[in-house]
C-alpha cells in the first residue's frame, strides 16, 4: 500500500532518494503488517490554495495507533498544510483538498470542518504556540474541553491531570497566557489540546523559537503523553534530530511530496537525511549539497515558469 | 522599459524608478489626456438640466473629500468617522468670512480661489489637531476620537451665535472675468472649477504615493511597529495623514459652500461622515481611482433608488409604506452586497479590466 | 444638597440604561472585534416587537417583553448568519461598513411597518407612585430598568468568566485560528455573540421605550448615543460598560443640572461626554477597562 | 413635527386659493406643484403622514373637481431632512416647471430662501418659523408662525395667571425652529407682556429631565412653554408627573387608539398627549403647547365624501 503513491508517474522524485524510498517503502510495508492498525490514513491528497496554488501534490501517510510519527521537511515543504488538511483548518486559509482522501479512526474527514475533526479525536497544536493571550492559563486549558460531551466530572478530572502533567502551569494558573514564557506557552497549548481527550495529537513545530533545553523538555513531555495517556502523536518538525529521536516512524517532505519515509532509526542513519536535515556531512557532502540546492532552484524556477 | 512606449504590452521594468512612473506607456497618457479633454468639452456640446449639473457638481465635491478620506483611511489605515466635520470646517471657514464681512464682500466674491485654499489650510490644521491622539490611540479607539470631533463640531456650530447657531449662512455668487455669475451658469461654472480641483488633487495624490512619505503611509498601515523599526515615525505619519485629509476635506467644504451658496450644519453631520465612508469603501479603499468611482456610484445609486421608489409609489397603494421603505433598504443592500461580494470595491473591477487590456493586442 | 443627590441618582439610573444599551456592542466586540453600528436599529426592533406582541396580538406585557427578547435573539443570529458569516476573515473596516449598510436595511424594514412613522407607547404596567427617599425620587420604570440591567450584566459577566462557552467566546476574539484548532466553531460563536447582543438590545429597547415612548428616531439614536460609553469602558469589558455608563450618566446629569442655563450654555449634556472621552483616551488609550493588546514580537 | 392637526387643511386651502387666483387658467389645465419633505430620516414621524395628507388632499381636489376641469399634479420627493437633497429636489422641480412649491424643514427653507426669490417661486414651508419671512417675499405662512403661537400662549398664561408676574421657562428644540420663537417672546415681554422668562432650555436626547425640572422649580418657574418635537416633551411630561406635577391638556380631545382617552394627561405611561396643548398642573402649572401632528387624521376625514370610495 505504500508503493502506490510512490510509483505514480507524476510524483517525480527529487533526487537520488528514489531508490531509498522504494527500498524502504517495501520494507515498511512488510514491517507495517505487524502493527497494521492505522488510526490516520492520508491517501494521496492534493491541496490547492485560492483554487490555483497547488501546495500538496499527492501526499500519503499513515499513522498507526499508539505511535509517534514525525513529518519532517524544510520551510515551505507543505508540512503545515498537510497538518491543516488533516485537522480541517484549510478553509480559513482558502485551501481545499482537491484529490485524495483522509480517514481518521475509520471515518472520512476529507474537507470536513475542524470542529468535527476535533470531536472525532484529532487535535492540533498550532504552529507558533498560538495560546489565547488575553485568557488566563486556567481558562486557556479549559477552552480545550469545549467539544466534550462526557460530563463535567470527567472534564474536571482531566483538568487536574493536566496540572499534574505540567506542574509548572499549576503555579501560574491565573496569569494571562500572553505574559508566559515561550516554553510555558507551548505547554499551555499542548495541555489545551489534550483537554479534548484526543486519540491523536498533532503538533506543529513545537520546537519553534524555543531554547534547546526547552525543546528537550517539550519532547520529553510528548513522549510521556504518548506513553501515559496512550495518545497517538503526529509531530511536524524542522528539527529533524530530536524528532527522529523521539518518533517511531518518520516521513520527509519536499515541495509538497513525501520523498522519504521509514522507521526513525533507519532514517537517522540515512546519509541523505543526515546531510540535508541534520547538517552532518560526510566526504564531499558540501559539494553535493550545493549541487542539490542548484537543481532544486532550477526545478522551482521551471515550475514557476510552467504554471499558468 | 521597452523601447517603444506606444506598443508596450507587459512589464518591462528594469529599475524601481520605472515602476514609479506616472504613466507606464504613452498610450496610458494619451488616453488620460483625451478623457480629461472630453470632460472639459462635453458641457459645451450639450446642456444638462440644473438638477443633473448639481448632481455632477455634488459628485465632484465628494470626490475631493474622498481623496482626502482615502489618504487617512485607505492609505494610512485609520478609520475616520468624522470626515464630514472636516468638510464642515472648510465650509465654515468661508462662512466665518461671510459672517464677519458680509456675504457679498469682495474677498468672498472675487478672491474665491484664495478662500478655497485658505479653507483647505484651515482643514489641514484641524485635521492635524484631531490627528494628535493618533500618536497614542489605535484602531477603533481612534475612530471614536474622530467621532468625538464630529460631535463636538456639530455642537459648537449649533451652539455658537457666531455660526448663526447652525442656520444657513449665505454666501453670494462669485465673480468671474465675465462678471457676476448668473443663476444659469452657476453650476456649469463650478463644474469647471471642480474639475480643475479634482484633476489637481488626483495628480497630487498620485505623486504623493511615489514619495518617501507615501511609502511611509502604507508601511504604517500594514504594520506600524515594523515601520517604527525601519526608522519611520508612525505617530507623525498619522498626524500628517490627518492633516492632508483635512486639507482635501477643507477644499471640498469651501467648494460645497460656494456651490450651494450657503453653509448650514445639516450638511456636515455624522450621517454624512458615514456616507463618505461608504463611498470610500464602495470605490475601493487605498486606491486613487476608487476615490472617483465611490462617490459616482453612491450618488448615482441614490438617484436611481429615488426614481425606483417613486415608480413603486405610483403602482403600490399609498397606504403601504413600501416606497418609503425601499430607499434606505436598497441603499443598504447595495453597500452590503458590495462588501460581501466585492470587498475591494469598484476599483478592483477597474483593475481587472485594465489587466485584461494591458497586454492587448497580445495575450498570455 | 438633595438636588445634588437627585442628580447623582438620576445619573446612575440613566447610566445603567446606557450600560445595558452598550452591552450589545461589548458582546459582539468581545468575540468578533466588530463594532456593530446597527445596534440602535436592533434596540428599536426589540422595542417594537414587544409592542406589537402586546398591543396588537394581546399577549400580557411581561411575557411579550420576554418573547421579544427571544425573537430578537434569533433575529440577530440570522442577521449574522445572512450578512456577516461570509465576511469572516475580511478586514474589520469592511465588516463595520456592512453593519452600516445593515443599518439602512433595517431602517427600510422598519419603515415597512407603522413604527417607522407613527409613535406608540407601551401600556402602563408599573405603579404610578414615585419611590422617594430623602428628597430623591425615581420612578418604577426606572427602578425596573436598573434591576433588569443589573441582572443582565451580572448574568453576562458570569457567563463570560465561568462558563466554558463564554470562555471560548473570548478565546475566539483572541485568536480565531487557534480556537478553531481546539474545535471551537467560530461561526457559531459569532452567531451566538450576535444573538446575545440582540437579546440585550431587546431588553434595552423595552426599557428605553418605556421611558421615551416608541419613536423610531429616538430609539435608534441610542446606537450612537452610547458610543462614548462603549469606548470609555474599553470596548470589550462588561464591567467597563457599567462603570463608563454610570460615569457618562452622572456627567450628563451634572452637565444639564449645573452647566445648562448658566453662562449662556445649553445642551452641554450632548457634547460633554465626547470631550471627556477624548481627554480620558489621551491618558488611557484603551479606555478604562479595555484589554491592552499584548504584543510580543 | 412642527405641525398642528389642522395645519394641512389650512395649508392646502390657502394653497388652492393662491393657485386659483394667481393663474387664470384655461379649462383642463394641469398645475404642477412640488413637495420636498422628510419621509425618511429625522422627523419622518411627522413628514411621512404629512406627505400622505398632501397626496390625499390633492387627490380629493382632483376627484371632487374643486378646480373645475383643472387638475393639480403634485410631485412628492423625500429629502431625508437634508438641505442638499432639498436643493436638488427644488432644482428638479424647477426643471419640471412647477408653479408652486411646498417645502418642509426650517433649515432648508432658510437655505433656499434666496433661490425662491430669484426664481419668484411662491413657497409654503411646513415650518412656521417666523424667520422664514425675513428678507423674503415668496415664502408664505398660511397660519400663525411659531412665534405667534408662542406669544399667544404667553398671553394665555398672563391672562389666566393670578397673583404676581408669572415666571416662565421655555423648553425648545436645539435648532432654528426651536430657537426662533424665543427672541420674539422676549420682545413681547420687553414690549410690556407681564411675564418673566427665567430660563431657556435647549433639550438633548435626555432620558431623564428630573434635574432640569427641579432646577426650574427651584428658580420658581411656574409655566413651561415648549417648542419642540414629540419625544422630548413626552419624556419631560413623564418626569414632571413623576415629580408630582399633574399634566392637563387643553384644546380638543384627541383621537385615540386606546380606550384610555387621555384628555387629562395624568399618567406617565401615556407619553403622547394627543392634543394641541398640554398643561401640567403641579405645585405650579406648566403649559406646554406642542407642535403635534396626529397621523392619518386628514385622510380619514376626507374618506367619506370621496366619490367611489
Amino acid at each position: 500500500m505504500f508503493l502506490r503513491p510512490l510509483c505514480q508517474s507524476r510524483n517525480r522524485i527529487v533526487d537520488g532518494a528514489w531508490a531509498h524510498c522504494l527500498h524502504l517503502g517495501l520494507e515498511n510495508c512488510l514491517m507495517d503488517k505487524q502493527n497494521s492498525e492505522n488510526l490516520l490514513e492520508v491517501n494521496n491528497i492534493e491541496v490547492v490554495y485560492n483554487d490555483i496554488i497547488q501546495v500538496l501534490r499527492g501526499v500519503s501517510l499513515n499513522v498507526s495507533k499508539g505511535g509517534i510519527v514525525a513529518l519532517l521537511g524544510t520551510n515551505g515543504a507543505g508540512k503545515t498544510t498537510t497538518l491543516r488538511a488533516i485537522s480541517g483548518l484549510l478553509k480559513p486559509e482558502n485551501g481545499f483538498i482537491r484529490d485524495g482522501y483522509i480517514k481518521f479512526a475509520g471515518s472520512d474527514i476529507t474537507n470536513v470542518l475542524g470542529t468535527h475533526v476535533v470531536k472525532l479525536g484529532a487535535v492540533m497544536v498550532p504552529e507558533g504556540r498560538r495560546v489565547f493571550k488575553h485568557l488566563t492559563v486556567a481558562e486557556n486549558i479549559r477552552v480545550g474541553s469545549i467539544t466534550r460531551k462526557d460530563g463535567s466530572q470527567k472534564i474536571r478530572a482531566d483538568n487536574d491531570k493536566m496540572y499534574d502533567h505540567f506542574p509548572r502551569l499549576s503555579k501560574i494558573t491565573h496569569r494571562l497566557a500572553g505574559y508566559c514564557s515561550g516554553g510555558e506557552q507551548q505547554m499551555i497549548a499542548i495541555a489545551r489540546a489534550l483537554m479534548a481527550s484526543p486519540k491523536m495529537l498533532m503538533l506543529d513545530e513545537p520546537s519553534l523559537g524555543l531554547a534547546p533545553l526547552l525543546v528537550k523538555e517539550i519532547f520529553e513531555n510528548v513522549e510521556a503523553i504518548n506513553r501515559e495517556m496512550d495518545t497517538t502523536i503526529l509531530v511536524v518538525e524542522q528539527n529533524a534530530k530530536i524528532a527522529l529521536q523521539v518518533s517511531d516512524y518518520a516521513y520527509i517532505m519536499e515541495s509538497g511530496k513525501i520523498v522519504l519515509e521509514g522507521p526513525s532509526k533507519e532514517l537517522r542513519d540515512n546519509p541523505d537525511v543526515k546531510e540535508f536535515y541534520m547538517g552532518v556531512t560526510q566526504g564531499g557532502g558540501r559539494e553535493r549539497a550545493y549541487k542539490y540546492e542548484i537543481s532544486r532552484c532550477l526545478q522551482r524556477f521551471n515550475r514557476v515558469q510552467g504554471s499558468p | 522599459m521597452s523601447t517603444n512606449r506606444w506598443l508596450a504590452t507587459g512589464n518591462y521594468f528594469t529599475s524601481y524608478q520605472d515602476e514609479q512612473r506616472l504613466f507606464f506607456t504613452h498610450l496610458d497618457r494619451t488616453i488620460l489626456t483625451m478623457f480629461l479633454l472630453l470632460l472639459f468639452v462635453w458641457p459645451l456640446l450639450f446642456t444638462l438640466s440644473n438638477k443633473y449639473m448639481l448632481v455632477i457638481d455634488n459628485i465632484l465635491i465628494a470626490v475631493v473629500a474622498i481623496i482626502g478620506l482615502n489618504i487617512v483611511t485607505g492609505f494610512a489605515g485609520l478609520i475616520s468617522i468624522g470626515h464630514a466635520a472636516f468638510v464642515g470646517i472648510g465650509a465654515y471657514t468661508v462662512a466665518s468670512f461671510s459672517r464677519t464681512l458680509g456675504d457679498s464682500h469682495v474677498i468672498i466674491t472675487h478672491a474665491w480661489p484664495l478662500m478655497i485654499v485658505l479653507s483647505g489650510l484651515t482643514g489641514a490644521v484641524f485635521g492635524a489637531i484631531v490627528g494628535l491622539p493618533a500618536m497614542r490611540l489605535k484602531h477603533l479607539y481612534l475612530a471614536i476620537a474622530t467621532l468625538s470631533f464630529q460631535m463636538i463640531f456639530t455642537w459648537t456650530i449649533n451652539f455658537l451665535e457666531f455660526f448663526n447657531q447652525g442656520q444657513t449662512i449665505s454666501i453670494s455668487r462669485v465673480f468671474w472675468f465675465t462678471g457676476k455669475l448668473g443663476r444659469k451658469d452657476h453650476y456649469l461654472f463650478w463644474y469647471y472649477v471642480l474639475l480643475v480641483v479634482v484633476v489637481l488633487s488626483g495628480f497630487m495624490v498620485r505623486n504623493l504615493l511615489r514619495t518617501r512619505y507615501g511609502r511611509c503611509l502604507s508601511a504604517v498601515r500594514d504594520n506600524d511597529r515594523a515601520a517604527d523599526a525601519m526608522g519611520m515615525h508612525p505617530g507623525l505619519t498619522k498626524v500628517y495623514a490627518f492633516g492632508l485629509a483635512g486639507f482635501f476635506a477643507g477644499v471640498a467644504g469651501a467648494l460645497h459652500a460656494y456651490v450651494y451658496r450657503g453653509v448650514g450644519f445639516e450638511s456636515f453631520t455624522l450621517h454624512h461622515s458615514i456616507t463618505y465612508l461608504a463611498m470610500a469603501i464602495v470605490g475601493g479603499l487605498g486606491t486613487l481611482n476608487g476615490s472617483f468611482w465611490g462617490p459616482a456610484a453612491i450618488i448615482t445609486l441614490e438617484l436611481q433608488v429615488e426614481t425606483l421608489a417613486e415608480h413603486a409609489g405610483q403602482i403600490l397603494p399609498s397606504t403601504w409604506n413600501l416606497a418609503t421603505a425601499l430607499k434606505p433598504f436598497s441603499f443598504g443592500l447595495v453597500i452590503v452586497l458590495f462588501l460581501m461580494f466585492e470587498p475591494r470595491g469598484i476599483a478592483n473591477w477597474w483593475r481587472i479590466v485594465r489587466s485584461y487590456t494591458k497586454l492587448w493586442p497580445f495575450r498570455y | 444638597m438633595s438636588y445634588f443627590f437627585q442628580l447623582v441618582v438620576s445619573g446612575i439610573v440613566v447610566g445603567s440604561i446606557y450600560a445595558l444599551a452598550a452591552l450589545g456592542f461589548v458582546l459582539i466586540y468581545k468575540s468578533s472585534k466588530v463594532l456593530n453600528i446597527a445596534h440602535g436599529q436592533i434596540i428599536a426592533a426589540g422595542a417594537f416587537i414587544a409592542y406589537a406582541l402586546t398591543g396588537w396580538v394581546g399577549i400580557p406585557i411581561y411575557i411579550s417583553f420576554l418573547l421579544s427578547m427571544v425573537i430578537t435573539f434569533f433575529l440577530a443570529m440570522s442577521v449574522e448568519r445572512i450578512f456577516l458569516r461570509r465576511l469572516i476573515g475580511e478586514p474589520i473596516i469592511s465588516v463595520i461598513m456592512v453593519t452600516i449598510g445593515l443599518m439602512s436595511i433595517i431602517d427600510g424594514l422598519i419603515f415597512l411597518t407603522p413604527f417607522g412613522s407613527v409613535n406608540f407607547s407601551f401600556p402602563q404596567f408599573l405603579p404610578q407612585e414615585l419611590i422617594s427617599f430623602g428628597g430623591v425620587s425615581i420612578s418604577w420604570t426606572q427602578l425596573v430598568g436598573v434591576i433588569v440591567t443589573v441582572l443582565m450584566i451580572g448574568g453576562f459577566s458570569w457567563f463570560f468568566k465561568k462558563s466554558t462557552v463564554g470562555i471560548s467566546m473570548r478565546a475566539v476574539s483572541d485568536d480565531q485560528f487557534a480556537s478553531m484548532s481546539v474545535g471551537i466553531s467560530v461561526p457559531r460563536v459569532f452567531g451566538l455573540a450576535w444573538a446575545t447582543a440582540g437579546l440585550s438590545a431587546a431588553a434595552a429597547g423595552g426599557i428605553i421605550g418605556n421611558i421615551t415612548g416608541l419613536n423610531f428616531e429616538t430609539l435608534q439614536a441610542f446606537g450612537i448615543t452610547v458610543f462614548p460609553v462603549v469606548i470609555l469602558g474599553g470596548l470589550d469589558s462588561i464591567l467597563g460598560a457599567v462603570v463608563a455608563g454610570i460615569i457618562m450618566g452622572v456627567i450628563q446629569q451634572f452637565a444639564s443640572g449645573y452647566l445648562d442655563g448658566n453662562w449662556g450654555l445649553n445642551g452641554t449634556a450632548e457634547v460633554l461626554p465626547y470631550i471627556i472621552l477624548l481627554i480620558i483616551l489621551l491618558f488611557k488609550p484603551h479606555g478604562l477597562f479595555g484589554i491592552h493588546e499584548i504584543e510580543r514580537v | 413635527m412642527e405641525n398642528r392637526k389642522r395645519m394641512t387643511v389650512v395649508l392646502s386651502l390657502t394653497l388652492i386659493f393662491i393657485v386659483a387666483f394667481t393663474f387664470q387658467a384655461q379649462a383642463g389645465q394641469t398645475y404642477k406643484l412640488g413637495l420636498s419633505l422628510a419621509i425618511t430620516g429625522p422627523t419622518s414621524d411627522a413628514g411621512d403622514p404629512y406627505s400622505k395628507g398632501v397626496e390625499d388632499y390633492f387627490n380629493y381636489v382632483n376627484d371632487m373637481k374643486l378646480l373645475g376641469d383643472d387638475k393639480i399634479d403634485c410631485t412628492i420627493r423625500d429629502d431625508q431632512y437634508k438641505t442638499d437633497i432639498t436643493k436638488r429636489n427644488f432644482e428638479d422641480f424647477l426643471d419640471q416647471g412647477i408653479v408652486f412649491y411646498l417645502n418642509y424643514s426650517t433649515g432648508s427653507t432658510l437655505a433656499l430662501k434666496k433661490d425662491f426669490d430669484e426664481e419668484k417661486m411662491p413657497t409654503i414651508p411646513a415650518s412656521f418659523h417666523a424667520g422664514n419671512l425675513v428678507d423674503s417675499s415668496y415664502i408664505f405662512l398660511p397660519i400663525a408662525s411659531y412665534s405667534a403661537q408662542a406669544i399667544g400662549l404667553a398671553e394665555y398664561v398672563v391672562n389666566n395667571h393670578k397673583g404676581s408676574t408669572p415666571k416662565v421657562a421655555m423648553f425648545i428644540h436645539p435648532s432654528a425652529f426651536g430657537r426662533g420663537p424665543v427672541s420674539d417672546v422676549e420682545k413681547a415681554v420687553a414690549a410690556g407682556l407681564d411675564m418673566e422668562i427665567v430660563e431657556v432650555v435647549e433639550h438633548g436626547k435626555d432620558l431623564d429631565n428630573t434635574a432640569m425640572l427641579k432646577r426650574l422649580n427651584s428658580k420658581g418657574v411656574q409655566y413651561v412653554i415648549s417648542q419642540t418635537i414629540q419625544s422630548p416633551v413626552a419624556t419631560m411630561l413623564k418626569d414632571a408627573s413623576r415629580l408630582g406635577m399633574v399634566a392637563k391638556t387643553f384644546g380638543e380631545p384627541p383621537p385615540t387608539l386606546s380606550p384610555r382617552s387621555p384628555v387629562q394627561v395624568r399618567t406617565p405611561s401615556w407619553p403622547w398627549p394627543r392634543s394641541t396643548g398640554v398643561m401640567i398642573r403641579l405645585p405650579t402649572p406648566i403649559i406646554t403647547p406642542m407642535a403635534l401632528w396626529w397621523p392619518r387624521l386628514l385622510p380619514k376625514s376626507f374618506d367619506a365624501p370621496r366619490p367611489g370610495a
